[in-house]
């Protein structure tokens, strides 16, 4: 990509924003040249996502200003950002789900008649124009609520890109999706690029900054550290920039051995219109990774075993007996936890603190006579907690909605190590997790595992699966593909089972 | 023309249910009210006597014109052989009145009166003299000099103005020495009236007397005396009977009360529906009355006839 | 029925989008399910009462839907973004006295009264939307300070009395005028039915509809996508006040005087129309069609119900419970798709 | 205000779990903040009339705000789950005319009716839990259609006549017995402070509390998490409904007979105090104490307007009004924060 020798095309000076109790940034400043795609990287809670908040709008600075093609910018509000040309994707979807994919891109900008009558047919058309410029195989009539995270990132995405935006801001746009569609995100970028525009990337993926980034800016605890050239930087710097010391992370695993005693059967699992068929078993100590492209169905089983999901046919077996799992209370009861992909959602209570979320799933544990709580007994649960997955909270009683999204993933696993679970299974664990955290938390998954707990971990960075699972299940369109040894594996053959049976079943083309 | 054949269909079919009888149907001004009830048992002791069928109904409260309307519509949609009818507002219901006509189904009028020609008679008290008499005998009770205050059940039916008026007016007229320090409404509901009246009194350390309007307020302003421990210290009149008026007649905690004829009037209605199906002439007025009862009379059989628990 | 691959569209028709000729068939079908409890509730009335099913009295019927339907497709669009409105009871009354001031004391040709009463509901509801956008007061609490203000503000005004239409006696004919000649169709319930379609029309093919839809659903997404979620509150609540005038100017008509109480309670009725509909109180979801079927279910069950005479105290157990049991069938229904 | 560094634990401690002593010390800051509105009300009141702040007349505010209040608070856990309980006012009543049965048709001891008109709260709790929880039905219209039934029955009941406790004459103590000597301070007002000490223990100090935040908040992710989110939800419905009879004992016994109409209207009443004293109707969030707040602000609003002899018509007005007011302030509060 050529540089220009323009001024930057957007640049921040002395950008400053504290909440109650929290320095979020400090003095940060950063510019954009013409043309280039630059990463921003830091820790969780490193500030990255409060600075493009600033950017668009949704936050005032306390202090900061900002330029775009030299001139000083005002931005009062989103809609005006969005006039200005800054377009951006947020961490945290915000999408309307009881509409359809096509309203979703275009609220705010309907085709109208009449001033007042709205025409969905031109409507889904022009989102259709935009989907085959952009060679995204999403239908514009879908209610986005029926989507899957990944799918819900993909309109997300196509929404930001149908702004004709100078500046485009992209917070985590690939921590719900895998190897396929980064590509065809990639693409997309690399097509946005012109000299007259420029991106900011965030995300945690360190090998996607080499792919993508022209230069790399490195945040860490509110302040600016360094920007450094992509090209001539090794990531290891950009690691220990990001986290103040050097962090090994090896690429494939000690596997120890797993135990063979099995704990989860799975034989026949099928849902109505989702899954059909799935079978495995799953030992004690053992990790059993699920991979598979966006959509292949490996939510599906997580939540179908944990009863969140009707099960048409197939039966599940703890420890040699049948059981009936119709909710996941019952689920929960006998010893299987599920952390969700989709935390807001699913996973936290985002208007109630950092202890209540953590100690949620196992409360009777904390609970004395006549249901009276033991407020004492949870605070240092809670404590203990947010110092092994360093949590980064002012304290335990912060609300969970004022951290930033990868301190609340770790509150939502903090729940289920809490909870003593003979299974867990973590559906996208990592998700928005900074590199040094992920290590800490592969060490935890280790660890729960050597201790003799069963645990299935769902997750669309094939990197991440191949390092931590013994065995590695692949899925495709429902349908269990492939059982892989850890010894056996490589993206190669995991990719060619991902899309065995499908010649549509990507959702990019 | 609809509703006339409609008429025709319902004196063919005789109406509801059983077969032959002539069918009466009332649509009143109330019917969760104790004053209502017994209205209904007046008109059901007279159906009985004249072996004629009849419903009885009425909106949830008096200030329920279009719930009223409502009934009324319905009413003549079964097409019955007669009409009962307590207005909540004449002129709200003069369409329906006139539909009644030109379907040739008599209407008799009950309670307060329609202020129309169309209803073949009417059977009521009048509210303003009831209300006039309790005021006169609240007058001599507090030595006709003093302050009063009213807890009246409905600010804007006709039975909440006229009793309000009635009693006002004749002490504007009467009792240059009894001042009138205030009105208020508590929708007949026994604790809302109690805790207005505490507030009335609360605001007026020398206050002589109260008077509730209706069953409700009237039970609601001694349930505030006795909250209050002002018992025998302030003199209480009500309206209406009902068994804690009496009780508290007998306990002394209210002076006495004002009573219509509501059996009576049920009664008289349903009497004069039967005589116009049968075509029989009917006065144009029937006057059901009303009494002044209290500790001395309470037992006599005059009144025993009038009041109910 | 999850697989198919138009269950998305079943869906987007539910929210009164219909996308494409199947959708639209899907969505009518559906719609047609719900109505099958109106459907079974009239059967059963006529079978069991002779007086039931007759021209007269399925226009009573109609007559007696028409106030608070309209009050409840107004509130529709409220409760559509989340919302809810505890003064179209009484602010309807307000609006009647207005009427009478505008008619009766000010002497206003009969046009203007009509209009300004219209109108005058439509300030309700601004005001109404002004504190729910604007002062960010919860819609429950701002609505029933409007309740209580709207209910004394029509004693005040009214002097406690009924105001009666002297100076205008053609006002009665905005409700009841016979329209077919030889048939008690009352104009009235022309103007309900006008009135559905307007709402209809708005909800689902004008960018007020989106919005309010859109609002629902996701209000924090609709602003940051750059609509002004203020300015669209308090339009959203303006027109629905503006229903609240019309069902106000019908209701004084109905009874050719502005009476000054009463109206509470009919706010309870409306959203119940509006729920028993379909329309879902945490907003995103909703359509006109199930307003209007939930208004004729209460309105027929009311006067069924009479017609048969049964005692009135059993009435409102016999309301409760079929409510519980409709509103139960079409949640199975949803389930099961 | 907005910068001070343990804000979190003032916001945590909103929702009544005090964060160390620190977070119990700001809490209670804040609610006393919240009480400002309270104490301005009252100070007017006092300036305004020389007989509103007097020993007798706060004790007949009190008396004013037991029944209202108790409904208030057990409807507070209902409202804090993202619920809405509309039966309590006609429940209340049944529970009262329940109390006539067992004690004066049924000739049951005193304690026994007590306790068997409370169960009965709690039943018709259980029945709105297990309609919205394993029925699924949307609350507005369970408990509506529980609101109708409830009412419907009390009239069935009691052969819509008043029942008088002519058995036990002692049941009117239960309500009125003058506790203090010397002063008119009645039993019921102690079971009025009583019934808050038990809802605030129950809502900040259990997993009851707990979970009732919980659902609220974020009902699927509660249940993801192992929760038993139905069970849960019964159990709350359940908890409300004996607030409901006691609530409606203490009605009857204050009239010395249960009577059957009435109820209507109370349930807004009490909504609204929880929502004045910072409930959300969205859910997840909301205390005892201001519930106690609000049903105070309530009853004190009424009686000073009544005190004043302001006219009727303008007391709901000012009501309104000052609804509006106090919530705007307490908004701005905490928009500020
Ligand atoms: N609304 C808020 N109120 C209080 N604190 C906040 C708020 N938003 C963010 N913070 C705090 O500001 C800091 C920076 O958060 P931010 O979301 O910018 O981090 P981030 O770099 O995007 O992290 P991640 O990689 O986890 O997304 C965090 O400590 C967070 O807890
Ligand atoms: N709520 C829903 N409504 C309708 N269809 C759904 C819903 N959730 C998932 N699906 C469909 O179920 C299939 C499996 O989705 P699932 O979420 O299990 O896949 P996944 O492998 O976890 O993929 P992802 O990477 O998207 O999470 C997809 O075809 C998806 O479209
Ligand atoms: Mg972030
Ligand atoms: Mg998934």
């Amino acid at each position: 990509m050529s540089m220009d020798e323009r001024e930057p095309l957007l640049t921040i000076v002395g950008a400053s924003k504290s909440f109650p109790g929290v320095k979020a940034l400090q003095d940060v400043g950063l510019d954009v040249r013409h043309g280039e795609v630059l990463a921003l990287v830091g820790e969780n809670g490193a500030g990255k996502s409060t600075l493009m908040k600033l950017l668009s709008g949704i936050y005032t600075p306390d202090a900061g200003e900002f330029f775009l093609g030299g001139e000083r910018l005002e931005i009062t509000s989103p809609r005006q950002a969005q006039e200005l040309g800054i377009s951006i994707i947020h961490q945290e979807f915000n999408l309307a789900g009881d509409l359809t994919v096509a309203q979703n891109i275009f609220i705010g900008r309907e085709p109208r008649r009449a001033g007042i009558f709205l025409s969905d047919r031109e409507l889904n058309a022009r989102a259709q124009q935009l989907f085959d410029r952009l060679g995204l195989a999403l239908d514009p009539r879908q209610r986005v609520g029926e989507l899957t995270v990944a799918r819900q990132q993909m309109v997300e995405i196509a929404k930001a890109l149908s702004f004709n935006a100078k500046v485009l801001i992209m917070d985590e746009p690939t921590a719900a999706l895998n190897d396929l569609e980064v590509a065809t995100l990639f693409d997309l970028i690399r097509r946005f690029t012109t000299p007259d525009t420029g991106v900011i990337y965030i995300s945690h993926r360190m090998d996607e900054l080499k792919v993508i980034s022209d230069r790399i800016t490195v945040l860490r605890d509110g302040r600016y550290i360094d920007t450094l050239d992509t090209d001539s930087t090794d990531m290891r710097e950009v690691i220990s920039l990001m986290v103040g010391r050097e962090i090994t992370g090896e690429a494939r695993p000690q596997v120890t051995d797993a135990g063979t005693d099995v704990v989860l059967s799975v034989s026949g699992l099928s849902t109505k219109g989702v899954l059909s068929d799935v079978s495995f078993e799953l030992c004690r100590g053992e990790i059993l990774g699920f991979a598979g492209l966006m959509g292949a169905g490996r939510t599906e089983v997580a939540r179908a075993i944990v009863g969140a999901d009707p099960k048409s046919a197939g039966t599940i077996e703890l420890a040699g007996k049948p059981v009936r799992i119709d909710s996941p209370a019952v689920a929960a009861k006998l010893g299987i936890g599920y952390l969700s992909e989709d935390r807001k959602a699913y996973g936290v209570l985002l208007e109630r603190d950092v202890k209540e979320n953590i100690v949620l799933s196992s409360l009777p544990e904390f609970t004395a006579a006549l249901g009276f709580m033991k407020p004492a007994a949870i605070e240092a649960k809670a404590s203990e907690l947010v110092t092994a997955l360093s949590i980064k909270t002012p304290s335990t009683s912060q609300l969970v909605k004022n951290l930033s999204g990868g301190n609340q993933q770790k509150v939502v696993i903090a729940k289920w190590l809490v909870k003593d679970c003979d299974v867990l299974i973590f559906d996208e664990p990592t998700r928005g997790i900074d590199v040094g955290a992920k290590d800490e938390i592969y060490a935890l998954l280790n660890a729960l595992a050597a201790q003799g707990k069963a645990i299935i971990m769902i997750s669309s960075e094939l990197p991440e699966v191949l390092r931590m699972s013994h065995r590695i299940a692949v899925m495709c369109e429902g349908r269990l593909t492939a059982i892989l040894d850890n010894a056996d594996a490589t993206q190669e053959n995991i990719m060619d089972y991902a899309t065995r049976f499908s010649a549509e079943g990507t959702v990019m083309a | 023309a609809a509703g006339g054949g409609d008429a025709g269909g319902g004196d063919a079919g005789g109406g509801e249910a059983s077969g032959d009888k002539p069918y009466i149907a009332i649509v009143s001004k109330g019917f969760q009210h104790q004053f209502w009830q017994a209205v209904k048992q007046g008109a059901e002791e007279a159906a009985e006597e004249f072996d004629v069928e009849i419903t009885f109904e009425g909106p949830d409260t008096e200030a329920d014109v279009d719930q009223q309307i409502q009934m009324l519509q319905t009413a003549l949609d079964k097409g019955p052989d007669a009409i009962g009818f307590a207005a909540l507002d004449s002129q709200a219901a003069g369409p329906l009145l006139q539909q009644a006509k030109d379907s040739n189904i008599p209407v008799i009028a009950f309670d307060s009166g329609v202020d129309s020609d169309i209803p073949v008679t009417t059977a009521s008290t009048d509210n303003k003299a009831a209300a006039a008499e309790a005021a006169k005998q609240m007058a001599e009770l507090i030595g006709h000099a003093g302050k009063v205050a009213l807890v009246v059940h409905d600010q804007t039916s006709v039975t909440g103005v006229d009793r309000r008026d009635g009693f006002v007016e004749y002490m504007e007229e009467n009792e240059p020495d009894i001042e009138i320090v205030d009105t208020q409404y508590g929708g007949g509901d026994q604790a809302k009236s109690a805790d207005l009246a505490k507030a009335i009194i609360a605001a007026n350390p020398d206050l002589k007397g109260l008077y509730g309007s209706n069953e409700g307020s009237a039970i609601g302003v001694v349930q505030a005396v006795k909250e209050l421990d002002l018992a025998g210290k302030l003199t209480v009149v009500g309206f209406d009977s009902g068994k804690a008026q009496i009780d508290a007649i007998n306990e002394g905690l209210m002076a006495g009360a004002i009573t219509q004829n509501p059996v009576g009037i049920g009664y008289e209605t349903v009497k004069a529906a039967v005589a116009a199906i049968n075509g029989d002439k009917v006065e144009k007025t029937i006057d059901t009355g009303f009494f002044w009862y209290d500790k001395s009379n309470i037992d006599s059989e005059e009144i025993k006839a009038v009041i109910y628990e | 029925m999850t697989t198919t691959p138009t269950a998305s569209d079943t869906a987007s028709t539910e929210t009164g989008r219909p996308g494409g000729l199947v959708g639209r068939l899907r969505g009518q079908l559906q719609q047609l399910l719900a109505f099958a409890s109106l459907i079974i509730i009239v059967a059963f009335f006529a079978f069991a009462s002779p007086h039931f099913f007759t021209t007269s009295n399925i226009t009573s019927i109609l007559v007696a839907a028409t106030v608070t339907g309209i009050l409840a497709l107004g509130t529709t669009f409220v409760i559509i973004t989340g919302g809810i409105d505890l003064s179209i009871g009484t602010g309807m009354i307000l609006c009647g006295v207005m009427a009478g001031v505008f008619l009766t004391f000010w002497g206003w040709p009969l046009w203007a009264g009509v209009l300004g009463a219209i109108l005058f509901g439509g300030l309700i509801g601004f005001v109404n939307g002004f504190n729910v956008a604007i002062l960010k007061i919860p819609p429950f609490i701002a609505t029933l300070a409007t309740m209580l203000i709207a209910a004394g503000l029509a004693l005040v005004i009214s002097g406690t009395k009924p105001i009666y239409f002297k100076e205008t006696p053609d006002f009665q004919a905005i409700m009841n005028l016979s329209i077919i000649p030889g048939m008690r169709f009352p104009l009235g319930v022309a103007i309900f039915i006008l009135m559905m379609i307007i709402a209809a029309v708005l909800l689902s093919r004008t960018i007020f509809g989106r919005y309010t839809y859109s609002i629902g659903s996701n209000e924090a997404a609709t602003a940051l996508s750059g609509v002004n979620v203020n300015k669209w509150k308090i339009i959203i609540y303006t027109v629905s006040g503006l229903f609240v005038g019309v069902a106000g100017v019908l209701a004084a008509s109905r009874l050719s005087s502005a009476q000054p109480t009463g109206g509470l309670g009919l706010e309870l009725e409306a959203i119940a129309a509006v729920v028993i509909g379909g329309t879902s109180l945490s907003g995103g979801k909703g359509s006109i069609v199930g307003t209007v079927i939930g208004a004729l279910i209460m309105a027929v069950l009311t006067n069924g119900l009479r017609i048969m005479s049964i005692p009135q105290e059993w009435q409102s157990v016999a309301v409760g419970t079929v409510i519980l049991i409709a509103v139960y069938l079409d949640m199975l229904r949803r389930r099961g798709r």
